[in-house]
């Protein structure tokens, strides 16, 4: 059976030409890019020159770039850093971050305030985005970092970064931005945005698992997290991962290039899918909001039946996809994504995401459609919860 | 979730009556033929679980049930229909001992994550047994 | 003109079959290993097979296996992991360590103390060997954990880990060893070791750059310094780097089995090398200790000559070597490990090492030891010390 | 070290009066030829040269160098040496003014954490130069 890889905001391929790139790097320029002879300064020269390309992409400063072991470890340094600043003068402070972030941001903000910080979660609304006068109201004196995302991981919901940015500025704050997920598909130009410090993160973006950047201005100093040999100028130490720096820069290159057609052709595509699905099966919801929603997301909420029984069964047809439900995570609850969207949990436990990616075609939906057609009605027919929400509603 | 090291998420067994369940409630007008009737769960949790029990001579004759949950959930509540029904009924007596781990054996196991959660089955059915033997003392 | 590399302390090229049993984790086997599909599954069963086959080898439990973006990363967690425990408490503690560190660990410890921590750094004695009577009464109540490296990375000086793990043990203290240059050549079993953490480096042992393990005994939690999606049991969140986890087991898997013969044939190869340096080059001296030392490992000082000079003369034949030179490094002065023995500046600024690995032959270390025979005389010629020297001593 | 950007640690010219130094003292014996001498820098800072100059009616008209140090001190004094003496020799007066950039410039450039630690050369030469001007009035 063919695979139909719906699950890209999981992650990602390596994209052929990426890995071709990238591959030389492996065991022929293999050197250690601190050594001091030209087997190391092959491998040097070639760092920086896609520590250039990178730049030249994120409109900053070469040195602005930190190359990191993965999104997470961006964002943990990009909080961490400032929270840890403080922390070694003796001092405490305030972060401020909303309520539908990743993991990522969530679980270091829960650390920091074990350490005595203090965090503010903003709200989002119905759509997923964050409510701006609530984030004005929020920014207190000792305000040291606000961390919002550029697109939601489940939702698709793209925050208006911009206009973030110039609220955060005009208080004279710092501004983080986790863009995991937009990075693929939207700008990236970090003087365009006004971000302080972005996260970016290779395995979402047809790169290497284990490779991330954290893009920082020049004037910020963040305490590293991984201290040693001094690399990436002291932010960020340990043997610099030659292979998985080329694949970003070859990576980003790509997606730079084929950012806007790409993104036309998967809105369209991701209109097509939900439209088909709100047309063709009834009682589903559309989550998130549909249009400042990143190109490749559907999530959808289809009422009466639970997320990991249809992710079982699009899996047995060869589809992949993801769900909010609370039975495919470690946790009981159903994702704090949905549920701050104010979802009920009901809806939040019926949650089924469709990530395309760039191999998804009009073909792989239809068949997608199609069996959900037959899926969502065989789970309702063993349903307890669907008589009364077919005949109530 | 943890991966119990088969080929699928969950053992065979699970899968099996994942995929095709067995007794669940396919028409409404089925209902008036059982005497006995409970649920359990709720929505807000993710499981909520319907059972429909045939009572005759103090035997289990014949089940239905309704689930909403997930792949573990509905594969349980079918793989207790099977246990009552399998050997042409079961004592009442003897259905009232049955268990969640006794449904998860005869699965050939569960993640530990999903054991408390998914298995109402048994609860299910002694809920419906409670509504049946009220059912005989009122009627 | 071929190289001639004799840097593989300071990284190593994947080997060959390492790179082959990974390469397919790229592109397709490229599941997310925390996706609830098949996709992700299938990543998973090989990350925990390779769990598996890396718990047998270091004779340890998987779950005491975390893996990690580099050496330098599983050293961080390691002693901040611990150090932050106490931190979040409110309490401080102390710490144990010793001169000869890598950066890694040195760096590390000087950042605790800035939280208030304290660090005693032991002495070594002339061969770089930690003084065990120190260890011993260095240890106090409030000791938190030990670190001290299985072979130092400069001159390969093999500590006594056995006793070491004994004497912190008595004290009822925990013991973490760097075991990044060790791991290809002397015994990494855990338990015969008695070490309770230990850091594997994929770089050293033809495997990934941007990967490490740290292995820790389950008994013992550690703060951890990325947090997010919980992945290595919320130990070190990130996706998980398949590749990279493909690469460690095999790159284990091959060094284990060729350990013993490898071990004895660079063994002799370095016995070889030393000995026609001493006799065909006057006024030298070995650095390190001629048998506690890792096989691979030829560190020596050239009187009256600079080691950079040494190096560039040398990399200009295409022999790739390394320096404990102030000239080659950030800093101004030269290597904190041959100070630490007792080595004067001078020599210290003289020293070149050397570091075999398993294409290394002969024939290479004759070229090299021809080439020399020509530098050094050279750079004597031209030296402003060399007249005393030569007359003095 | 900072790299330049090309293919060597440092310039082209680097390079070469590392590779071929020029006017350094092959042979004791040649000392007595020259009538000024300095040294500065010490073993311990990783950097020691001595310079010896020939002057003849107020000009440098050869000059002789030993160093211990890397390669852009010895490229340095190297280089030094033929910029005193390329167009038959320089007058005390002028050589006096150069300065240690004006050594770098000639060498297409050092890497920053280079500059100042490696160019001894203009201090060694003043130093000889001094030597130079004591033995005149001493003698
Ligand atoms: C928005 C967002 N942030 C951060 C991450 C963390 O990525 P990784 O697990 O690759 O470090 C992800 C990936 O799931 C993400 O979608
Ligand atoms: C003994 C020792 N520890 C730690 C490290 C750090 O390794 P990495 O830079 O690959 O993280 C090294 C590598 O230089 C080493 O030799």
């Amino acid at each position: 059976m063919k695979t139909i890889y719906l699950d890209h905001g999981s992650t990602t391929p390596v994209r052929k030409e990426v890995l071709k790139e990238s591959l030389p790097y492996f065991s022929k320029i293999y050197g250690n890019p601190s050594s001091f002879h030209t087997t190391g300064l092959i491998a040097k020269k070639e760092i920086n020159k896609a520590r250039k390309k990178i730049a030249k992409i994120l409109n900053c400063e070469e040195e602005e770039i930190i190359f990191t072991g993965s999104g997470t470890e961006s964002i943990n340094l990009a909080i961490k850093g400032i929270a840890l600043n403080e922390l070694v003068k003796g001092k405490k402070g305030h972060f401020i971050t909303q309520k539908t972030e990743h993991d990522a941001v969530l679980e270091t903000m829960k650390w920091i305030e074990k350490l005595g910080f203090e965090v503010t979660y903003l709200n989002v609304d119905e759509k997923g985005i964050v409510k701006l006068d609530e984030l004005k109201n929020a920014i207190r004196d000792d305000t040291l970092l606000v961390s919002i995302m550029y697109a939601n991981n489940e939702i698709g919901t793209i925050q208006p970064i911009k206009k973030i940015a110039q609220i955060i500025h005009e208080k004279g704050k710092l501004f983080h931005t986790d863009a995991c997920q937009a990075t693929e598909y939207l700008s990236i130009n970090t003087k365009k945005l006004g971000v302080d410090m972005m996260t970016i993160n290779g395995s979402k973006i047809y790169s290497y698992k284990g490779s991330g950047i954290l893009f920082k201005k020049k004037n910020i100093k963040l305490t590293p997290l991984i201290h040693g040999g001094h690399q990436e100028r002291g932010t960020r130490s340990g043997t610099e991962n030659t292979p998985a720096i080329i694949a970003l820069a070859k990576a980003l290159e790509i997606s730079e290039k084929e950012k806007k057609k790409e993104n036309e052709r998967l809105t369209k595509l991701r209109n097509y899918m939900i439209k088909r699905i709100e047309n063709e099966i009834e009682k589903v919801k559309i989550n998130g909001d549909k249009k400042n929603r990143l190109p490749n997301n559907v999530n959808v909420s289809f009422y009466g039946v639970e997320g990991e029984s249809i992710l079982l069964r699009l899996n047995e047809e060869g589809i992949r996809a993801s769900t909010g439900s609370a039975c495919s995570s470690q946790s009981l609850e159903p994702s704090h994504v949905l549920l701050a969207t104010g979802l009920t949990h009901e809806l939040a436990h019926g949650s089924i995401r469709f990530t395309l990616g760039k191999n998804t075609t009009k073909k792989e939906i239809d068949y997608t459609i199609n069996k959900l057609k037959k899926i969502i009605p065989f789970l309702r027919t063993i349903s307890s919860a669907w008589k009364k929400i077919k005949t109530k509603r | 979730m943890k991966l119990e090291g088969n080929d699928w998420f969950y053992s065979k067994e699970v899968k099996k009556h994942f995929m095709k369940p067995q007794k669940f409630l396919k028409n409404e007008n089925e209902i008036k033929n059982f005497n006995g009737y409970g649920k359990v769960g709720n929505m807000k949790c993710g499981d909520m679980m319907e059972f429909w029990i045939k009572v005759k001579n103090d035997k289990i004759i014949d089940v239905r049930w309704k689930t909403f949950g997930c792949a573990s959930a509905i594969a349980s509540t079918s793989m207790l229909a099977k246990m009552l029904t399998e050997k042409k009924g079961m004592k009442i007596e003897k259905a009232l001992t049955l268990t969640g781990t006794d449904i998860m054996k005869r699965l050939g196991g569960l993640p530990k994550i999903k054991i408390h959660c998914s298995i109402l089955g048994d609860q299910a059915l002694r809920e419906a047994i409670k509504n049946y033997l009220e059912n005989q003392k009122n009627g």
